[in-house]
Formats: C-alpha cells, structure tokens, sequence
C-alpha cells in the first residue's frame, strides 16, 4: 500500500475515540504490525514538527488527533462556554480512585476524612469513575475504579504514565 | 448545608484533615513532631467558629476534634522509663493519615495541571449521526448507565416495588441463568450436577429454589424413573 | 499574533460543521480580514501539497477539515466495524429485565409504561436478553432472561455483582 500513511491518518482522523493499533490492523489486515506501528510514528513526528494547531497523540492505548495546549483561549471563545471543571473535593477523590483502585468507598473516606457519596456519584455521572465489582469479604462491597474516558479526559496512555505518588512513598520507605 | 456563610467559609477547607494541614503549615511546625498542644488548640477554635454558623457539617470535624484531645491527654502522660524506647508515640497513627492524605491532596492539584481534555486540549466534534454503528456488536458500557435507567424509571413510575430489588433475588436470578446456561450446552443435566461439586448450603438452597422457580414457570421439566432416584432436568421447549 | 495559521487550524478543527472567516473573525477581534483569509490559504495549500489523509476544504460557504477521496473505502470497513450504543429506551428495557428476571414482556410494559416490542427485539438480536421458556398462564406467555454476553457487555462477574438499589441510594448521601 503506498498511501499507508495516508489511509492511517484518515482512520485516526474519522474515529470518534482513540483508535488502537490493534483496530487499525484488523482493518488494514494485510499490512504487516511493523509497518502500521512505524507509520503511526512517523505522523506523530511530522505533526510534532509541523508545530501546527492540531497534534498527533496517544491516549487510551490509541491515537487521537487533538489541539495544542497553547489555542485553547481561542477554542473556548469559539465555543462561548467555560470549561466545566472538577471540584477540589471531586479531583481529591478522583486521585484515590485513580492510584488506589480496586478502591471501596469507605477506603476514600479513610483517606479523605469526610463522607464521599456526593463527590462519587457526580464522578459516576460524568463517567470518570465506574463500579468495577464488589470485593470479596463480608458485606461484598463495591469497588471503585476509573474508566476509558477518565484517561481519555486526562490525556494519559495508561494508567503507569499518572505521576507517581511522591510523598507517599518517603512515607513508607 | 444551610447556612451560606457556614459554605463559604468551608469551602476553604475540604475536610478535617485538611484544616490540620492549613494549620500546620501556617504555624510552619513539623508534620512529624507535631506541637499537639499549640495544634489542637488552634484546631477547636476554629470549629468553634464553624459551629456558630452551623452545627450540621461539622461531625466530621468534631470527631478529629475528640482525636486531637485525647492525643493531647496521652502525651501529658508521664513516659514510663524502662520502655522508653519502645512507647509509640500517640501522634504516629495521626501523622501516617495526615502524609497520606497530603499525599492525595497534591495528586489531586497533579491532575488538575494535567492537559484535560474540553479545557486545555480539544478533540474534533462529532455530529451525533455520523457513524452508525454496527447492530451486532456492543462495546462496553458502564454498569452505572444500566442502574441510573432502572432508577429513573422507578422515579417515574412511582412504583414503590421496584425500589425493593435486593442482592437475595439476583442471587436467585444468576443460579436460574447458568441452570438455562446448562442445560441449553447439554439438553439434561441431573440435580447433583446442577449443584456443581463444591455445593455450600447457599448455593444448594438458590439451586432448589431455581430449580422450582423454573419448573413454575414451565421452563424446565424434572423426571423421577423410580421413587428416590435421580432427579433428571431438561429444558421443556416448545 | 505569531501563531495565527496554528490558531485558526484549531478553529476550523474543533467545530463540528464548517466554520466561516466571518465567524472566525469575530473570535481574533484584532486581526485584519486579510490575513485571515490568506491564513487559511496558505493552510489549504499545505495540505494539498502534503497529500496525506486529510485536507482542508471550502464547504458550504465555509472551511472544514475532510479525509480525501482516496481513503475512502477503508472509512466505510471502519464505520462497518463501529461497536453500536444502546439508546435509552432500551437501556430501561434492559434494566428491568436485568433486575426482574425471569420476567414478562406485559411486566416490562408495566413498568415502563410503554410497548416494548421494540427495543425488546433489539436486545434480543444484539443478544443481551433471551427467552427462556413459556409462562404456563393463558396464552402461554414469554420469559425473558439476560445472557452471558450481557454480563461481559457491563463487566460483571455475575447477576449479583449488579448493585442494589440501596447501594445506589447510599451514594446520594
């Protein structure tokens, strides 16, 4: 195929979501893995250099088109609506969530010191947080984790790129 | 939380342990050698303050209150000299929570400097009809999205049995979902094999009252040759 | 502005239908028409001459980001491909049977307060629900279960990994 890259850019660019290396090799299914990865890298290179509007990343475990860092003042003109952002009491909990998970709601609350059921749910709502199952010890309760979209909403690839816990870890130590 | 004032003002603070932090910072004293006195102090005015404008929220500062005091009182204690070393100190289990709460705390500020998606970076917006997607495959889907259309609907409705869906009757729905699993792979099974060979009298009870719930409701049929023999399941058909 | 061609890619990026130089110059206030216009030329030519997936497109009186023509019949084996959603109608469908089975159609009827017919048949063609037997009442009605790939669908390990509506309730705090 010799608009391999080309057909790989268009992919990218119609999903709606990350796509994966995996997804694109289904579809492309004679294009050898080696190839599919290298020309992914080299896109990635050349919006890098290009240092345009748009960039070429990777989220989810996938590739996503998405906007530099430095028009989003432009954007949120466009769109004429401030960002909806997270509460600190929600962004506390979330971080539990997020480095403590398979995590039971009485283990945040630990954490935390205060009741967490409102800053949970709204977490639920928006789909940052999902019930992953319940625990096995006596009252089975439900455990907690993040969700595709809470990587997708933070820009991270995988959970191992979160920063680490710094001050946690001088603790046990 | 009704009093406006009571929120502004805590709203500065997003629980006990957070306040403790503030206070240990602006004392500029060390998290591990905490003046438990001085804190403490500080600690119960302040919430004094907060309960003058509301008594409600405070219950959780109220138990870090206790804590802070009776932390206080074993300090006062004289230590007992032989085991000097090996006394723990009162304020160490305090401490541990507190790191780690700091711990989360500034995770927390970490993901708010993250590039978040719909304020800091966009993706492209989609028209919602644009790709219709495929009817025989699903994607995964939240286990939250499934329980908030039940509740809507029991909002709706009004119907207050719907509110009484307890963990005992989809206990019984899973045992009546793999007895069908079952039998659909092997046509008839008998009831030993129904109950599996690790059978706890749970299990065994949920087994019986599948079994019977799915008889009622002409699902399966049971056959017995000869009295006291083996109970054969299959499914009834059409 | 020294990054005006970066900004308004990003512009014409995030909007969902084709954005007009008017528009976009309501949005940079200070910008002179002209290099506005000659902005967005300059952009539709990098991208003619790059002659990669996407490009930059005159439409409908204003410009929009599409995938050339080229690429086309891979869109369509990815669009193919797409996993589909569940709409709500048949998300409180699914529900009820969920948590009332072995249950009735007239019983999901009853609790939704609509026909089911619907949304039933497509739970039952995408294979969440199932029949499992006849009701022995007059007319012999149908029973409906939910199947093993609903239980892979939501993640759940069993039935009982569903949460309770006490559960539920807890969260509102």
């Amino acid at each position: 195929m010799d608009n391999l890259k080309a057909v790989i850019e268009t992919l990218i660019f119609v999903s709606d979501t990350p796509i994966t290396e995996a997804r694109i090799k289904v579809i492309l299914q004679d294009i050898k893995e080696k190839e599919i990865s290298s020309a992914i890298h080299s896109l990635i290179r050349e919006y890098e250099e290009r240092d345009g509007g748009i960039f070429l990343r990777e989220i989810a475990g996938g590739y996503q088109f998405r906007t530099g860092e430095t028009t989003a003042p432009w954007v949120q003109k466009l769109r004429g609506q401030k960002p909806g952002t997270l509460s600190p009491a929600a962004m506390e909990t979330l971080a539990v969530v997020a480095y403590r998970q398979p995590v039971m709601k009485s283990e945040i609350e630990k954490v935390r010191g205060v009741d967490v059921s409102g800053s949970l749910r709204g977490l639920l709502e928006k789909n940052l947080v999902r019930m992953m199952g319940r625990k096995n010890v006596p009252g089975r309760p439900i455990i907690y984790g993040t969700t595709r979209k809470f990587l997708e909403t933070f820009g991270l690839n995988t959970l191992s790129d979160l920063p680490t816990l710094r001050e946690f870890k001088e603790l046990e130590g | 939380m009704t009093s406006t004032a009571y929120e502004i003002k805590l709203d500065i603070f997003e629980g006990p342990l957070d306040l403790l932090l503030y206070l240990i910072k602006k004392n500029e004293v060390d998290i591990y050698d905490i003046p438990i006195a001085l804190i403490t102090r500080q600690y119960i005015e302040y919430i004094d303050a907060m309960k003058t404008l509301n008594l409600d929220l405070a219950g959780e500062y109220l138990v870090l209150a206790a804590t802070l005091t009776h932390i206080k009182s074993r300090m006062l204690l004289p230590v007992s000299e032989e085991e000097d070393e090996e006394e723990e100190d009162p304020r160490e289990e305090l401490v541990r929570q507190l790191l780690e709460y700091k711990a989360f705390k500034e995770a927390a500020l970490g993901l708010d400097r993250m590039k978040i998606l719909g304020r800091d970076v966009f993706g492209r917006d989609y028209a919602g009809d644009e790709f219709e997607g495929d009817a025989q495959t699903i994607g995964e889907i939240g286990i939250f999205e499934l329980v908030e259309a039940f509740r809507r609907m029991s909002f709706d409705t009004g119907q207050k049995e719907l509110m009484e869906i307890d963990i005992e009757k989809i206990s019984l729905s899973d045992r009546i979902n793999d007895i069908v699993d079952e039998l659909e792979k092997k046509g008839e099974c008998t009831f030993t094999d129904l109950l599996g060979e690790s059978s706890n009298r749970r299990r065994l009870i949920y087994t019986f009252l599948a079994i019977l719930e799915l008889m009622k409701l002409r699902i399966v049929k049971a056959y017995q040759s000869v009295p006291y023999g083996t109970i054969r399941i299959c499914l009834a058909g059409e």
